[in-house]
Parts: structure tokens; sequence; C-alpha cells
């Protein structure tokens, strides 16, 4: 961007200072990025004015959207905000349904305050000696035989609750028997006699089952009341079953009367 | 052992290559030669006379200074490698079904295995009982004298330790339970039997599965 | 230290106990608990006053025993640690968000991912706490119980022998920045739909273990 065009724009607001808008990338996030203005100012977190700081984020994104710099959402939203912050700190109005100006203001000194607690607290972290790096374990461990035992960790509150539910559910289950829906062998046989009368040749035992169950259960059902009824119908020799090899279909046929089993 | 016992400079100068030597050899995974030692302290530091003071200083101490092949290694004592060895205790977590178990035990005592599955509703594995009493939670009390003369279940003196209970007496009664939200129904859907069996072979071999809030068996409905 | 100075047998069994804790926990790489040094000697030895006084002796020296969570462990001294750089091997450099993310677990623990990315005013992108969970430093806690009952992360034992803990009171700052009431991990204003965030995590799916009470944890410990 053009120095000319910048000293412009430093007339009216605070100064932007240039490496922030070169740097966009390094920041995480708007928080971040306040955090850092708010660096500029050189003052004590607790004491900084959120109105200064406000003043000089705006001016960043204006400078950055004047020179088409790719600003994330999240950075125009908090322009927004501030933009609005600043609003409410300059006309204060009755306004109950909003929280007072001054108490957002502080919760964003607040927010600034943690973050930069959080990154020193993360740079002392990171200057102790470490494992590994400045201090190291044993190169060359030996074998130590452990033995390990299992210690199993119940509280009384796990028993008690275990009871409690125990209990529970002794008083409640008989108001809440499920009504089991199972295809019974006897509407298979029915079923199957009445097919059968009308398959002359060898069937797929499976094209018998009643189409269109949507429940896995019943459907499941069934097949085993089906497979059931299909050996009771050879049982009473009316009917031929024969499988091809294991797990293969299983195939049915009626058996004409007379007729030997297969 | 120190030379220039006059000179603190030269003094402080033998410790550091001491304390140097310990922490080298005590973090490389292989012996260290001696001329590599040699070359880490200097063209002036008499390595072998280092080396000497070290191995002397750790020969009466559980863990010694040797020489192995052509390096030097910190290596625990011969005379304690039988003795090398730990237990370790891995916390694990109960299944659900043997909490279940073992309250019901402590609340209906003495109680028989059977009694135990008919208020329970589910078949209790043999595995449970054992583990309980591997625990020393439970101990067979008398048999029952009914047609099979079966054993019944009784807590011992160890599980009220553990719960940190004086006496059987101190059990919370069920409306101690209910006072404290442990009996409150929650709108939950129970199946049949065969749902119950699922859940507690789920809770068998998952422990995980400590929900603590009731039945999940609706999840687990075929 | 040495009680009982008069009796030759009682100075040659806490000789003895001395040489196998220093034995065994010179064997280990890891740190090695109390409990298990105390299960090992058996109920008569005095663990913590051996334990003081080989950390005494070995104070001076260049491989130092410091307790770190529940364990104990021999490490080469801070001091030595320029000295010690074998090559100057460029250690894994940690990117800045993750770095500011094992700070705020640290000090804020148990913290849900959503008070993490409130504090930080921004998002946790999808590798960071993986990353900090492959180093071992983190490892997730209990659910909070609240609507979502998002996880919460922890950091653990590893972590604090890492950056040389004893335990995470010694965190660097704590009692100044909780003073200072710095510590509150509540979202502020501008907190990426922290608690959104936490809601949605948890309706992901991911959370099988519907586990309320506790100690889960350790199962997904890497």
């Amino acid at each position: 961007m053009g120095a000319g065009d910048f000293r412009e724009d430093e007339a009216r607001t605070p100064a932007v200072p240039e490496q922030l808008v070169l740097d966009l990338d390094g920041f995480e996030g708007p928080i971040d990025m306040l955090l850092a203005l708010a660096r500029e100012q050189k003052v004590d977190l607790t004491t900084i004015s959120i109105l200064a700081l406000a003043d000089q984020y705006l001016a960043f994104v204006a400078e950055a959207r004047r020179v088409r710099l790719e600003l994330a959402a999240d950075y125009l939203v908090m322009a927004a905000w501030l933009a609005y912050l600043k609003s409410r700190l300059l006309l204060p109005e009755p306004d109950q349904e909003e929280p007072p100006a001054e108490e957002m203001a502080a919760a964003l000194a607040f927010q600034l305050q943690r973050l930069e607690a959080m990154k020193d607290a993360a740079a002392r972290l990171m200057a102790r000696p470490r494992l590994g790096i400045d201090i190291f374990a044993r190169g060359a461990p030996e074998e130590v035989d452990i033995a390990r035992t299992a210690v199993y960790r119940v509280s009384l509150y796990d028993l008690l609750s275990a009871y409690g539910r125990h209990k529970r559910r002794k008083d409640t289950a008989v108001l809440h028997v499920e009504p089991m829906r199972l295809y019974s062998i006897e509407d298979a046989v029915h079923r199957l006699e009445e097919l059968l009368g009308r398959m002359p040749d060898w069937t797929m035992l499976q094209t018998f089952l009643p189409a269109g169950v949507r429940d896995p259960l019943l459907d499941r059902s069934a097949l085993a009341a089906h497979f059931a009824a299909a050996l009771e119908l050879v049982k009473a020799g009316q009917a031929d079953l024969h499988q091809d090899g294991a797990f293969g279909p299983i195939w049915v046929r009626r058996r004409a009367p007379g007729e030997e089993e297969q | 052992m120190i030379r220039d016992v006059t000179d603190p400079q030269a003094i402080e100068e033998r410790i550091h290559r001491l304390r140097l030597i310990e922490a080298l050899l005590f973090a490389s995974a292989e012996p260290v030669a001696e001329a590599a030692l040699a070359a880490r302290l200097g063209a002036d530091a008499d390595v072998a006379g280092l080396l000497d003071e070290l191995c002397r200083h750790y020969a009466p101490r559980g863990v010694n200074l040797v020489r192995t092949g052509a390096g030097w290694a910190f290596r625990t004592a011969a005379d304690l490698a039988p003795h090398l060895r730990l237990e370790e205790e891995v916390a694990r977590k109960l299944s659900r079904a043997a909490v279940e178990t073992l309250a019901i035990i402590a609340y209906h005592q003495p109680v028989t295995r059977g009694e135990i599955e008919a208020i329970r509703g589910v078949a209790t594995s043999k595995g449970t009982l054992d583990l309980l009493m591997e625990q020393g939670w439970i101990r067979p009390g008398k048999r029952r004298e009914t047609p099979g003369r079966p054993l019944t279940w009784i807590t011992t003196d160890h599980f009220l330790d553990h719960f940190g209970l004086e006496s059987l007496r101190d059990l919370p009664g069920l409306d101690d339970l209910r006072a404290a939200g442990l009996l409150d129904s929650r709108p939950v859907l129970y199946g049949v039997g065969a749902l119950d069996r699922d859940e507690e072979a789920a809770a068998d071999g998952n422990d995980g599965d400590g929900d603590g809030d009731g039945d999940d068996g609706d999840k687990k409905t075929p």
C-alpha cells in the first residue's frame, strides 16, 4: 500500500501499525489481534482504554478493507461489535435490555487480560527445563518384573445407586413390558400351505416371506417361523426341502400325494 | 582423591565433571567409551581418575558404575537382580452386573444365588460371585435348610471397611435412598427379560458402560 | 536419618531398602508410584523417609531423584542441560495455538473445548488437541454435567514429568493467576459460540461411553 494513503488515515484515526496489516496471518483470531493492539498502547491491561482500542481495531479493519485484504468473517463480526460498543460508550442511552456499556467494556478488558495471562503462562511453562530436551531419563532402562494386580474401584455411591437402579427397574418393569411382535409358527404353516398349493416347482423359501415387513425383529422371526413351518410340512409329508450347500438358499416344493421323500 | 585441594576453582571444576559424567552415563542408551567422555570433558580432564572416583562412590550402592566392553555404564547392583520386581495396582472398574449383585447381597443377606437371580431377573455369571469373593467383599454363609441346601452369601468385614460403613445397619434404607434421589423413577423404557440379559452381557464385557443413570437396554434392542 | 543406630540389623535392613529403591527407580525410565515402592518394601518400611534420604543424597549430584505426580524418578540435573544436548536436535516446535491450548488446559482444568475457545477467542483447529494428546500431555477427563455433557480435558502425569513439576500446584504463577481471578473460564462475550460447540461435540455421537462417574479417562490414555 502507498505510504501517502496511509498517512491520510493516520490524521483522522489512531495509528495502525503497519506490521499488523502485514502480519494478519500471525493472529489467532480477533481477540488475539486486539491483545496485540492493546500491547501497542504499552499500558497495563487493567487500565487500558477500550474506546481507544476499539478505534484502533476499527481503523485497522477499515484499512484492511481499503487495500482489499481478505478478512475472515470473525474479524468483521468483532468490528461490528466494537462499533456498537463504541457508540454505546459515547452515547449512553437508557436501554434495559442490554448490559451497561461499561460492563461490556470491562468484560472485554477481562478477556484480554485472561488471554494475556495464559500466553504468559504458556511462555513460562515452555521455558521450564523439559524432559527429553533439557532433562533426561534413564537411557538404558533395565527389566523390572512388574506384577499387575487389578484393584476394583467401587464407591459407596456406586453401590447405592446400583441398588436404587435395580429397585427402580423392579418397580417399573411391570408397567413397561413391551408386547413382542413375533411371527408365529402357526401363522407360517398356514401361510406356507396356502402358498405352496400355487407353486408347482422348487421355490426359494425366502420368497414366501411376507413382504413389506419393516421391523427387523419381526422380519427375522418370520424367517425362523417359515423355516420351522417348512420342516413341519416335510414331517407331515406335504413338502420337500433341499439346500445345495451350507448357507445356500433353501428350496421348498409341494410334495404330490403319494410321492416319495427325496 | 581430589587433588589440588587448595584450589577452590579446581575442586569446583572437578565436581562439575563428575556430575557431567554421571548425567551422561545415566542418560545414554549405550555404554559410553572413555574416549567419548574425554572428548566431552576437555583435553585436560583426568577421565580415568574421575571414573575411578565414581566407581568407588557407587560400589556399595544399589546402582553401580561398571565397565562393559569398551564403555562405561550404570547398572543396578547384581545382588539386587532377584529383587527387582514391583507389584503394580491397576485400577479397574467393576461391571454393573457385579455392583448390582454386591448391592443385592448387602441388602438381602443371607441370600442364595438362586434368590439373587430371582431378584435381579437375570442369571448370575459364575465369574461375578468369584470376583466379589476375590475382592474379599462377600463370603459364603450358612447353607439354607431347604431342598438342595443351597449356599447363602453374606458380606464381610472388609466390605464394611471398603465402603466406610461401621455396620450393616449403616446401609441407607429405602427411604434414605429415595430421599437421596436414588430411587426416582425416570421415564425409561424397559423391555422384557431378554433385554436384561443382553444388557448384562454387555456390561460384563465392557465396563465402560457404567452409565449410572439406569437402563440403556433400549439402545440394544435387537 | 538412620534410627536405631544401635541395632546393626536395623541399619542393615535400612541400607538394603535404600539400595533396593535406588535400583528400582534407576532401572525404570518411567516414574514409579510411591505406593508401588511401599508395596514392594513391605508394610513396616518408612518409604517416605527412605525417599527423602535418597533425595538429599542425590541433590548435589549429576542425577537427581525427583517426585513427579504420584511417582518418583531419577532425572539428570537441570543445570547440566546445556552440556547434555548431544546434538543440537531441533525439538519439534509446537505451534502457538498448541502451546496456548496446553497452558489453558493446565491452568483451567478440567476445561471443555468450548471454554478453551472462549478464552482464546478462536476455534480450536482439529489437530491441536490431537497433537497434545499424542505427546501424552493431556487426556479426556469427566464429562461436564451441563447440557450436552461436554467432555473436559485435563493434563496427565506425563505432563508433570515432562515439565519437571511435582504437582499441578507447582505450575508457575498459579496462585497469582487465581488471586487475580484470571482462572475463570466462563465465556465472557466473544466465545466463538462456546456452548454451541460443546453441545455439538457431544451430539457428534463420539460419546459412546456415557460415563458420568468418572475414571474412564484412563482408558483413553494413549
